[in-house]
């Protein structure tokens, strides 16, 4: 019984002084590696959306694989006149050795602006291959303008895939297929959204290309459109996101095209 | 005629038979004989002779010691010149009478006839036993041991090995064409005393004149039958021929007559007629000479204890060109091979094989390819291809449990083997080490119940 | 200073090709030196501390608690290095990133501390450890070379001329990395034996 | 008589066979296949098979000499013939380096790592094969067409190669679209297939279709079939097994004779059933095992065929099942002659 107590402990006093050196850990660490990875998504997102400047996030309902609920975050970019450039979104495939994380640019007119490969676990000198010289063919194709089919030729599409390496290409072709899936359905919302910058006045100076952050949004935008009540006003803070969507039930800007057949480029 | 049966497993070597035509030639007697006291499978007999006596052909030099047991008697009249160690054909010295003959003429036969078959069953055995008979295909069993079978085991058939399957040997082929009834008389002889409803004589297709000749003779001969059997090796071993005669299987480890089945020689049949009718012991018997170094390949009758190299002397001698290289003892598929030519044919030695070198050539053995010949091959349905392997690998209780003990070492399956691996050495010695150690068990189970 | 500890684990007693610990990892990182270099240098440092604050604690540990004392000394020990590289060293920590909690179920880890730290001074647990990760980051990089200059052409990420072109798949997938790691324990082996037979 | 006597164990007498003749046999077997495919991909088969047997001759000859210092057993002709079936089973647009490094990998990998002839638990031309694809997919995916003229060594001039009918058939299902229009215009997939490759039946038959060097002559294979049973170096049990479960499995799922005829006809069936399941090192030994590796055989082929991602399956379908025959061997141990299943009674002698 002794033994028991004594044994008992020694393994507190070890776990409380794990958890108290853990603990000190996430403190220090914690918002250095958020900002670290906000940096990275930054970049990624200014690299798939060329001239983006600025970013909104709007958070959309949809459905998973499985058909359960699921949130998907996505950025809007405008560039420094305000002007809607496109969404950017990561999406995850299920990949070989697991999920390929991309961070894809879409045009409002739903043609590809722009991939990035976040990280992967494929297999060196296989699917780590998406990286290298598939995706610079990848954004030939999806960029030449006319219809594209994304899916893996061997599936009837018109993707080269990588050889030996079906199981990536197959995966990070449903990436784009899912993100582009998820802007169609989003539609409304993202031109909601998109049409109240580009109907207020330039934002301040405030707004200068090198702030890394000018839109965290405190408040996240809602996921089911809420029956947005104040009409778009001039933000009183260039800082501050643009308000909820308008009321204005008919969309401003041209209605999105489907995004997969057509994409008729710039 | 019945229709051709056979038993599963098995191979057809080539027949090699080149003297199937060459009639029974008597050899005129040797000089001298050598007559081993172990002639049979069980406990030799005690020499009744000393060194010096004077013997009369068909003297009995020993008397059996033992139920599982056989005497041996003078295969000429002469005078014993010798009695200790002599080499046998298997390879181990034992102790042997040596005689030497008087060169005079024999006296005729004096036919002492009497009908055997009137006889009282004791009667009979005793006069076989009397006689040293032994089963003269090879496996030399005491043939009165075989007629005296439990009063639990009821015997119904009685089937003749006229069978001959080993390659090359026709002594067994030539004694159904030249004396069929002589066998007749002694399977009928078997039958009497076993009480067995039925007979056979089991004889393969290649040997179609003797089928023809015993069929006829038995004809109007309501229980008695020849059974025409598909060529196939080892269809002469007693399992064998009782599966495709009768399509019964002797239980592993068992005996012909757990079946109800005794299987005799035809060669033992035709001695046994003599042993009882005319009272003659076992003196001789029929030889096949055969082998590209001989210049007479023959079948000759010869006098037990006949040294080989006399043997081959009386027939004309070895072709001086050729140069011997293997002189086998028996058949080629489970003879034995010679080391030296002074040992005596003895009951058992049913063909002496002399091969030069494009028969006999040592193969040298490669590596096991998994072709699965040798199960395919194997009359016991064995697996001698995992049982090497297991003896190879000293695990004996593995290669009990997958039967090692159930092969009779017919050889087929190193016939066949395309490495020419030693199977049947392997097993051999597989099986020797399994038996002393059941009977070292054996022992320390007594020792224990003690 | 105990020469032996520290050189045993390079070669002698190779975690890898002898003691055979940490063979998961250690297949699946050796696609490219980098990576093998990564692993092995990460592994090499928890290998450190751990066997380090092991045996300097070996002597308070009930014995029966033994092993769960040693998995929360290793798993603290990784998730404060993986916290930190994260926060300070984004770069090395992007490329070494999924690495490092492999490190905690790394074997080596564990048996080290069990077969050693557990029973030795802090001085000889610190040359073990370092002799140790030294051998399991030689065995890494021996594997890696095979599999990244004959599977993906290339050697520390630089293209090797001939087989660039046509590089053998099979090396970088996991069955090249048996074979690799099978053939080098087997010449391994037959040096230990006294060379030829 | 003092001549020294040879003096063995019996049997005295032995069968002509030996492992050496069995194995130059089974390559003579090949030799109609071999010219077949000389005239359908020209001098590349010549190349190809050349130095898959070189490689395969040196990995052995390797390993023999220098690792293990035992005598070189080339002259059994299992290297060579292992080499041959590599070569077989590979594209005659293979470079001729991957053609060696494959013969070279299938020896030394495949059958010398386990303990040489007789001990590889795998078909070594197989893993020769599996090593080759999973290496160099491209190579090991470029058909050439027939008749093509190729060279014989060097890249390959374009528009010299060509699909395989079974390749050309599964992108043919995978592909929707293609497979509507297909059914507007009333043709089937096979139609489909045909037409696109410009074969018809015969071509499958005589082998002037893209595939494996030696896998395509049909009749060819079948003849060295009839060659090795005549000389039953092979039984019936194993290829009328694999055979057959590819015919009738084909037949029950797609319920087309026409189909199950172009599966029987398609790819390395043949070879596979005639040449590869039958080797005698790595298949069960007893014929009953013979069904159950031949029947496992075309089932997994017809898996992969249907249902998995690669057009043809019987390469992975030997090696996996080559990997089942320990088991198999186990379960089919004939019944011992005179076994008695119940508790044996005490014989007394």
């Amino acid at each position: 019984m002794n033994d028991l107590i004594q044994t008992g402990k020694y393994l507190l006093i070890i776990s409380a002084i794990a958890g108290l050196l853990l603990a000190f850990t996430e403190m220090v660490t914690a918002p250095r590696i958020a900002e670290n990875n906000r940096l990275v998504l930054e970049k990624a997102r200014r690299e798939v959306l060329p001239g983006a400047e600025r970013f909104d996030t709007l958070d959309l309902a949809t459905t998973d694989d499985a058909g359960h609920p699921a949130t998907r975050s996505l950025s809007l970019g405008f560039d420094a006149q305000g002007k809607f450039l496109g969404t950017v979104q990561t999406v995850s495939p299920k990949g070989y050795g697991g999920p390929i994380d991309i961070v894809l640019g879409l045009k409002p007119d739903g043609a590809v602006s722009g991939v990035k490969i976040q990280s992967m676990r494929e297999t060196p000198g296989l699917g780590t291959k998406l990286a290298e010289g598939f995706l610079d063919k990848f954004l030939e194709v999806a960029r030449a303008g006319h219809p594209v089919k994304f899916f893996v030729k061997k599936d009837g599409g018109d993707i080269d895939a990588i050889t030996a390496a079906t199981i990536s290409s197959r995966a990070f072709c449903k990436g784009i297929r899912d993100g582009i899936k998820v802007v169609q359905e989003g539609q409304t919302l993202i031109q909601q959204r998109a049409a109240a910058p580009g109907a207020t006045p330039l934002p301040g100076p405030a707004t200068t290309p090198v702030a890394p952050s000018p839109a965290p949004a405190p408040a996240p935008a809602p996921v089911v459109p809420p029956a947005p009540s104040v009409p778009p006003a001039p933000p009183a803070d260039p800082e501050s996101p643009p308000p909820a969507p308008t009321v204005a039930p008919e969309p401003p800007a041209p209605p999105l095209p489907p995004a997969i057949p057509q994409g008729g480029g710039q | 005629m019945l229709n051709t049966r056979t038993f599963s497993g098995g191979l057809h070597p080539p027949d090699l038979k080149m003297t199937g035509g060459a009639a029974i030639v008597p050899l005129p007697p040797p000089r001298k004989v050598i007559i081993p006291l172990s002639q049979h499978i069980g406990a030799p007999g005690k020499p009744v002779v000393a060194v010096g006596d004077t013997v009369e052909k068909g003297q009995p030099l020993s008397e059996p010691n033992g139920f599982v047991s056989a005497p041996v008697h003078a295969t000429i009249a002469g005078k014993v010149v010798a009695l200790g160690n002599f080499m046998h054909p298997l390879g181990v010295a034992s102790t042997a009478v040596v005689i030497e003959g008087t060169g005079e003429p024999e006296p005729a036969p004096s036919p002492v006839a009497t009908d055997g078959l009137s006889l009282p069953d004791d009667e009979i055995k005793k006069r076989i036993l009397a006689a040293g008979l032994v089963g003269m295909g090879g496996a030399t069993f005491p043939t009165h041991v075989k007629l005296s079978p439990p009063a639990n085991k009821p015997i119904d058939t009685v089937i003749l090995n006229g069978v001959e399957c080993e390659p090359a040997l026709t002594a067994d082929h030539r004694l159904m064409l030249e004396e069929p009834d002589k066998i007749i008389s002694g399977l009928k002889l078997v039958m009497k005393v076993l009480k067995a409803k039925k007979g056979y004589i089991g004889i393969e297709n290649n040997k179609p004149d003797a089928i023809r000749l015993l069929d006829e003779k038995l004809r109007g001969e309501e229980n008695l039958a020849v059974a025409p059997l598909e060529v196939k090796y080892p269809q002469g071993g007693e399992k064998q021929l009782i599966a495709a005669v009768l399509d019964r299987e002797v239980p592993s480890g068992g005996l012909p007559m757990d079946v109800g089945v005794v299987v005799q020689n035809v060669a033992t049949a035709a001695a046994i007629h003599d042993a009882v009718f005319h009272q003659i012991p076992l003196t001789e018997r029929v030889v096949t000479l055969a082998g590209s170094c001989v210049k007479n390949p023959g079948n000759y009758r010869v006098r037990i204890g006949t040294p080989v190299s006399e043997f081959i002397a009386a027939t004309g001698g070895l072709k001086p060109d050729v140069p011997l290289v293997k002189v086998i003892s028996g058949g080629p598929m489970m003879g034995i091979a010679l080391f030296d030519l002074n040992v005596p044919i003895i009951k058992g030695t049913s063909g002496i094989l002399c091969w030069s070198a494009a028969e006999g050539a040592l193969r040298v053995a490669t590596t096991c390819i998994r072709c699965g010949r040798c199960i395919e091959a194997c009359p016991m349905r064995l697996l001698p291809q995992r049982l090497k392997n297991l003896i190879d690998a000293q695990r004996w209780a593995s290669a009990a449990d997958l039967g090692i003990l159930d092969c009779m070492e017919c050889g087929s399956c190193a016939y066949i083997c395309p490495a020419n691996l030693p199977l049947v050495q392997s097993f051999k010695l597989g099986k020797k080490v399994v038996l002393a150690e059941r009977k070292r068990e054996a022992d320390a189970q007594k020792a224990k119940g003690k | 200073m105990n020469t032996k500890e520290l050189t045993k684990g390079i070669w002698a007693e190779n975690p890898i090709f002898v003691i055979m610990l940490g063979c998961c990892p250690a297949l699946a990182v050796s696609t490219s030196l980098a990576n093998a270099f990564g692993m092995g240098i990460a592994a090499t440092f928890v290998l450190l501390g751990s066997n380090l604050i092991i045996s300097l604690i070996r002597a308070s540990v009930p014995d029966k608690i033994r092993i769960p004392v040693y998995i929360v000394v290793i798993a603290t020990f990784v998730t404060m290095i993986d916290k930190f590289m994260a926060a300070f060293t984004p770069a090395l920590s992007a490329s070494l990133g999924i690495f490092i909690p492999l490190i905690v179920v790394n074997c080596i880890i564990l048996g080290r501390a069990e077969a050693f730290a557990n029973k030795n001074t802090p001085q000889d647990s610190i040359l073990d450890a370092i002799g140790m990760g030294l051998g399991f980051t030689i065995a890494l990089a021996m594997i890696a070379v095979f599999r990244e200059v004959l599977g993906d052409g290339k050697f520390f990420g630089i293209p090797v001329p001939l087989i660039k072109d046509d590089p053998c798949l099979l090396m970088i997938m996991a069955p090249g990395g048996f074979f690799v790691f099978g053939l080098l324990m087997a010449w391994k082996k037959h040096l230990a034996a006294g060379g030829a037979k | 008589m003092s001549e020294k006597l040879l003096v063995t164990v019996g049997p005295h007498h032995h069968a002509p066979d030996t492992v050496a003749r069995i194995m130059w046999e089974v390559t003579l077997a090949l030799v109609p296949a071999f010219l077949i495919s000389l005239y359908v991909f020209g001098g590349r088969a010549f190349v190809v098979t050349l130095c898959g047997v070189l490689g395969a001759v040196a990995g052995e000859a390797l390993v023999q000499a220098v690792f293990q210092k035992k005598p070189v057993t080339l002259a059994d002709g299992s290297a060579v013939l292992t080499g041959v079936l590599m070569a077989f089973s590979v594209p005659a647009a293979l470079p001729w380096w991957t053609a060696f490094l494959g013969g070279f990998a299938g020896i030394i990998l495949g059958k010398q790592c386990f303990g040489g002839l007789g001990q590889n638990i795998f078909n070594p031309a197989h893993i020769a094969r599996a090593i080759l694809l999973a290496s160099w997919p491209v190579y090991m995916t470029t058909w050439l067409k027939p008749g093509a003229a190729a060279g014989l060594i060097g890249p390959l001039p374009d528009g010299v190669t060509a699909a395989t009918p079974l390749g050309l058939m599964k992108e043919t299902l995978r592909n929707p679209d293609l497979l509507n229009s297909l059914a507007a215009s009333g043709t089937t997939a096979l139609q489909h297939t045909f037409h696109e490759l410009q074969i018809g039946w015969g071509s499958l038959l005589t082998g002037t279709i893209g595939g494996s060097l030696g896998e395509t002559g049909k009749l060819a294979l079948l003849l060295g079939g009839l060659f090795l049973l005549i000389r039953r170096h092979i039984t019936w049990h194993t290829p009328a097994t694999m055979l057959g479960t590819v015919f009738l499995g084909s037949l029950l799922i797609t319920r087309d004779p026409q189909m199950a005829l172009f599966h029987l006809l398609s790819g390395g069936l043949f070879l596979g059933a005639f040449f590869m399941a039958t080797d005698m090192v790595t298949t069960p030994m007893t014929k009953v095992g013979h069904l159950i590796f031949g029947f496992g055989c075309g089932a997994i082929t017809l898996l992969i065929r249907f249902k998995g991602g690669y057009p043809e399956g019987v390469c992975y379908s030997i090696l996996i099942m080559n990997a089942f025959v320990p088991l198999i061997d186990k379960f089919t141990v004939p019944r011992r002659f005179g076994e008695v299943r119940a508790p044996a009674q005490e014989v007394k002698a």
